[in-house]
């Protein structure tokens, strides 16, 4: 007998509940004196969203009345969607106080229909339905066209530049204060008649910085050559060691000394960070080195080759481009190139033609950033300070010129 | 053909992801989802490769009985056991566990061998901040001073060090704010010019690789 | 076995502190054993959450969906990268590194340019003058920041030109961005000395709590 | 009593600093193995002291705050946890103290890692958070309240990926449960059903790779603890607006857990911080002192 009648009531309210959805803009009732009623979201409006792939719409909806942050009546909302006219089921649900959702992962083929409904801690009120729906495919996605556009400016430049460096137009990089003192530490050490000790870092050949510090290496090398002062040349990765020896021998053929070159000047410690640095550690302790280079990438070591190679009294030139490792670089160090001052030295030194030709590209871009960061707080400034409009305008248009929105 | 393929695999998958950048479509978000797929299993390969590699280098050590064929010892034996551990923890576990599980021999290396370890190693540079400090860092131009101050500001003003030198006067924070706002202004000023620079940079060398320019990356010039 | 391990932890912890009086053998075992470690736990965890979940649950479904096919390709670049180990035929490991380096570029290319450019310079043209929702009077603080933030912006990226020699009003303005860069460098100095300390606090605090209990 | 020994110790270890800077005025500098012993005992007695210091909520917490505090009951908040245990002093504690305020305001918290060690880090730090009373009296279910991802390899293209769909990369989670039998998953297919992005950051992957793609191109919220060798590089998206609030090295955390009203490990530390910077502060100085001292005596 129970067991009829748990059945009966469960068919009974099954068979309401059913009416109820079906019911537009009706409540579901809640037997309860303490229900939380609250009014449904009204306006509810379905539209297809803009550059995809036909699988998303765009929903908006009139927040309840009841939606007030304050006394926290609306819990969230729910969204109900029905397909190729189907029954409505939950799909999804957000925050109170949130008014539109993206629909995802539909179907190019099917239609839809939405209803939203607002709920508070045990009370739901349903909107009315939304018109029904099919998902639109478009091909580009214009909101994105002044992305595209400044992206193509600036690459168009990069190539041009590198283009024209190829075919032998001398591009002008300005004076580097790193390169400049570079002479007067090779000189130091020769005066002194002690070694020039040259650090590339501890990352491998696949490292731009790494590649920048052996083009710089080719500079120092070849002076080294020419003054007959020792180098000496501790590496973290075998491949470095064979670049940096090749280097180093290139340079004193060069020089005309090819038989004063000897594989010794360049030699490979260990892969380990603490190992290496340890080892390097000594070596400035018992050569005491006029001079010390530590260009490349970095990382904790930085600071104690920096103090170890200053406790020795050595004049230092260091670079990198990891900004986390500068500043004890530039607190212990004579001279230190910093981030892109690295790759410009490397370019200008190389006179590759993809390496100057990327620089002066990036300039352009960085000359971009800056006449528009100017024209715009200008212009908004005084637009804000007078109230005129024309200029809040101007700065307004290439604010969203230059946001990329969603 | 060793450079022509290469070339072309580089160029491919660049232009498949700098494009479904624009056109969230068909064939570009299929082509990147899958990509997306094989980057991870290739970069779980690399993994492999490191650990495969750790081996290769230290076996020969050893067998060219070099001075640290001991250590290499070491390394191998240890690197095995982790091994070992793992696989009969992910594969004894049965349904619905993982080699992570708390209680796991592997989580017991985890927390009591390799915590300490790497924990330790990078600890150790507190030290040397403090003797680069007292031995290096000095005031030695206009720019080295700006740094230091900047850092004394920084230091004393997001630990209570300085606010607390004031507590006698005064309860309002004021080194806590100024180092804030130090954070807030100048220094996201500079940040910001360097990152403008980073992605200028990123974005011509991508574009250079996208388009064959450089080549270092597949041996060549 | 906690216990034990609490033990083994702390003398390992020991180990590599010993570095500091000087390089020695008992921290050269320490440091191989963490090499060893680390990289095991690497390819552990890689293997299962990458290899297992990713590749070998895609190919052999035992939920009864479809096997994923192309998943077979990336396995196939994942074991030519292994042929790197061999001297002879490493060249071809080349493929997949090309693979891994053109996705790179081409996802890097758009994302740092939106994120780290174009959404910066949008967000740098404010008005400078800040005023108090409130009272609408001028924050000092603020509007002082901001000014700051334009000038910071510009004359870092002045200074970061390359196109032109540092001379005239382009030169001072150049002296301008490497203070801003300094300022930018000692608070990184500042924040690093916090991040360290942090590091050697958290080391000092388990040899006293959970090894010599004298803290509770 | 060891508090007592430790203080009267810390005021010998200060005072002695005096002679440190005659020795150092003098041209002879003290050793670098006596520095490292400076600065251990500038961590290790003030730790024995048991002190704690009041710390201000500073803006970039409070933002962060702020946003939690917007989040209803069952939001779906992704926590990503991004760095090793080399890190856990500074991060963990965030985590923890996360943990627990999603767990007492009744969030939905899904766990995952671009680092190996994540989730593992993620584990310890649920576990942490279950102690706590008011939580275990809630009763959590591994599946419905909360989920471990796991790791995936392939750093920024595991986020990339999830922007179109989460199962893509993680079609089982830590367990090896089905993605689609987890309940918590049932209606979350990516970043849009996300409410929040909690992500703590040690390096790359981190926190950037989570602006530039997930907030960025697939237009979710993040907020960001970061380790204080990491925190100045994200300041300019703070501003910008692209981080919703962030906590930086160990006073972000300490801050945090007083704004949240957890009083966590952060909170312990912040008395060994303050003191080893009032340590490396000093040692600056001297040097400093130093270096001038000579610089004159060498122009005279």
């Amino acid at each position: 007998m129970k067991f009829i009648s748990i059945y009966f009531v469960l068919l009974v309210s099954l068979s309401v509940s059913a009416q109820t959805n079906d019911n537009d803009s009706t409540s579901l009732l809640v037997n309860d004196s303490l229900t939380i009623k609250i009014a449904p979201p009204t306006s509810v409006i379905v539209e297809d969203y803009k550059y995809d792939d036909a699988d998303n719409l765009q929903l908006h909806w009139v927040p309840s009345i009841d939606d007030m942050p304050q006394d926290g009546k609306v819990v969230r909302y729910r969204i109900y969607q029905s397909t190729n006219n189907g029954s409505f089921v939950l799909v999804d649900s957000v925050n109170f106080s949130v008014n539109m959702k993206k629909i995802e992962g539909l179907a190019i083929d099917s239609t839809y229909q939405f209803m939203v409904s607002a709920v508070s801690k045990n009370y739901e009120a349903k909107s009315n339905k939304t018109i029904t729906i099919q998902t639109e495919r478009e091909w580009i996605n214009f909101n994105l066209a002044s992305l595209f556009l400044i992206a193509l400016l600036i690459t168009s430049a990069v190539i041009y530049f590198i283009e024209t460096a190829r075919r032998g137009k001398e591009l002008f990089v300005r004076k580097i204060a790193g390169l400049e003192a570079v002479d007067e530490a090779i000189g130091r050490a020769t005066e002194m008649g002690r070694p020039i000790l040259f650090i590339p870092g501890i990352h491998d050949m696949d490292d731009v910085q790494t590649l920048a510090a052996i083009t710089i290496l080719g500079k120092v090398a070849r002076q080294v050559a020419d003054y007959d002062t020792k180098i000496r040349m501790p590496v973290a990765r075998s491949l470095v060691m064979t670049a940096a020896r090749e280097t180093i021998k290139t340079a004193y053929q060069t020089a005309g000394r090819p038989d004063a070159y000897n594989d010794d000047m360049v030699n490979y410690i260990t892969d380990e960070q603490f190992g290496y640095v340890a080892a390097v550690d000594g070596i400035m302790v018992r050569e005491k080195p006029a001079t010390i280079f530590l260009l490349g990438a970095f990382f904790a070591e930085s600071l104690i080759l920096a103090e170890t190679g200053n406790s020795v009294g050595a004049i230092q030139i260091a670079g990198t481009a990891r900004p986390a490792q500068l500043p004890f670089f530039i607190a212990a160090c004579d001279f230190t190139l910093i981030g892109e001052e690295l790759f410009a030295a490397s370019a200008y030194l190389s006179g590759e033609p993809k390496m100057l030709g990327s620089l002066k590209g990036q300039d352009v871009g960085k000359a971009i950033a800056m006449g528009v960061i100017i024209v715009g707080v200008i212009s908004i400034t005084l637009g804000e300070a007078y109230g005129i409009e024309f200029f809040s305008n101007i700065t307004s248009s290439i604010q969203s010129f230059f946001t990329v929105n969603k | 053909m060793r450079r022509e393929i290469p070339l072309i695999i580089t160029t491919i998958a660049g232009l498949v992801f700098a494009i479904s950048y624009f056109i969230p479509h068909w064939p570009f978000v299929e082509a990147e989802s899958i990509f997306g797929d094989w980057i991870a299993i290739v970069q779980a390969f690399a993994i492999w490769l490191g650990a495969l590699n750790l081996i290769k280098v230290s076996l020969e050590k050893i067998y060219r009985k070099k001075e640290d064929a001991f250590y290499s010892g070491i390394i191998i034996v240890c690197l095995l056991v982790t091994l070992g551990i793992g696989f009969y923890d992910g594969f004894s576990g049965g349904a619905q566990s993982s080699f992570r599980d708390t209680g796991t021999t592997f989580d017991w290396l985890y927390r009591f061998i390799y915590t300490p370890l790497t924990s330790t190693m990078f600890a150790m540079l507190a030290f040397f901040v403090a003797s680069a400090s007292y031995r290096a860092f000095r005031a030695r131009n206009f720019e080295a001073t700006l740094l230091l101050i900047a850092g004394f500001f920084v230091m004393g003003g997001r630990v209570p060090l300085f606010d607390l030198a004031l507590k006698p006067f005064t309860d309002v924070p004021y080194f806590s704010e100024f180092a804030g706002w130090i954070m807030a202004y100048p220094l996201t000023a500079g940040m910001t010019a360097i990152m403008i620079g980073i992605a200028l940079g990123i974005m011509s060398s991508s574009l250079r690789i996208i388009l064959g320019i450089e080549r270092s990356h597949i041996g060549g010039a | 076995m906690e216990l034990f391990g609490i033990w083994v932890a702390a003398l390992l912890t020991l180990g590599i502190f010993s570095f500091l009086y000087k390089d020695n053998p008992v921290y050269k075992i320490c440091e191989s054993i963490f090499i060893g470690v680390s990289a095991g736990y690497w390819a552990i965890a890689n293997f299962f959450d990458a290899l297992h979940k990713k590749f070998w649950v895609g190919v052999f479904p035992t939920d009864g969906s479809d096997p994923n096919y192309m998943l077979w390709f990336g396995a196939l670049l994942g074991v030519l990268m292994l042929l790197r180990l061999s001297s002879k035929i490493g060249w071809i490991a080349r493929w997949p590194l090309a693979f891994i380096v053109g996705a790179t570029a081409g996802l890097y290319m758009m994302l740092y340019f939106v994120s780290n450019a174009m959404n910066q310079v949008a967000s740098t043209m404010r008005d400078v003058i800040v005023t108090s929702p409130e009272t609408h009077l001028i924050m000092w603080g603020e509007t002082i920041g901001s000014i700051l933030i334009v000038i910071g912006v510009v004359s870092g990226l002045v200074y970061f030109f390359f196109s032109k020699e540092h001379k005239g009003v382009f030169g001072y303005t150049a002296r301008v961005g490497i203070w801003f860069l300094m300022i930018t460098f000692g608070a990184h100095f500042g924040y690093t000395v916090m991040s360290r300390m942090s590091l050697l606090i958290g080391r000092i605090d388990f040899l006293f709590r959970d090894w010599l209990h004298l803290l509770n | 009593m060891v508090s007592t020994i430790a203080t009267v110790l810390m005021w010998i270890v200060g005072l002695s600093m005096i002679y440190v800077l005659y020795r150092t005025i003098n041209g002879h500098p003290i050793e670098r193995r006596v520095v490292f012993l400076y600065i251990g005992l500038a961590i290790a007695l003030p730790l024995l002291m048991q002190k704690t210091a009041p710390v201000p909520v500073t803006a970039d917490v409070q933002k962060l705050v702020d946003a939690l505090d917007e989040l209803t009951p069952g939001s779906k908040v992704l926590a990503a946890f991004d760095f090793d245990p080399s890190s856990a002093p500074e991060l963990q504690p965030m985590g923890v103290a996360f943990m627990k305020y999603a767990f007492k305001h009744d969030f939905k918290v899904i766990v995952m890692g671009l680092w190996p060690q994540g989730p593992q880090q993620a584990n310890q730090a649920i576990e942490d958070a279950m102690l706590d009373p008011l939580i275990a009296e809630k009763n959590l279910v591994y599946g419905v309240d909360y989920v471990n991802l796991g790791y995936q390899a392939g750093a920024e293209f595991v986020i990339q990926s999830m922007g179109s769909d989460f199962k893509r990369m993680f079609p089982l989670d830590d367990r090896h449960i089905a993605y689609d039998s987890l309940e918590i998953l049932n209606d979350i297919t990516n970043f849009s059903n996300i409410d929040f992005i909690f992500n703590l950051s040690a390096g790359k992957p981190g926190t950037v790779e989570w602006i530039q793609i997930a907030v960025d191109r697939f237009g979710a919220k993040c907020g960001a603890g970061n380790t204080a060798v990491q925190a100045p590089q994200v300041y300019p998206y703070l501003r910008s607006g692209q981080l919703t609030g962030l906590l930086g090295g160990m006073s972000g955390g300490a801050e945090f857990e007083k704004a949240t009203n957890e009083k966590g490990q952060a909170s312990t530390f912040i008395f060994a911080q303050m003191i080893s910077h009032a340590m490396v502060i000093a040692f600056i100085i001297m040097g400093n002192i130093a270096f001038f001292m000579t610089r004159k005596k060498k122009k005279a």
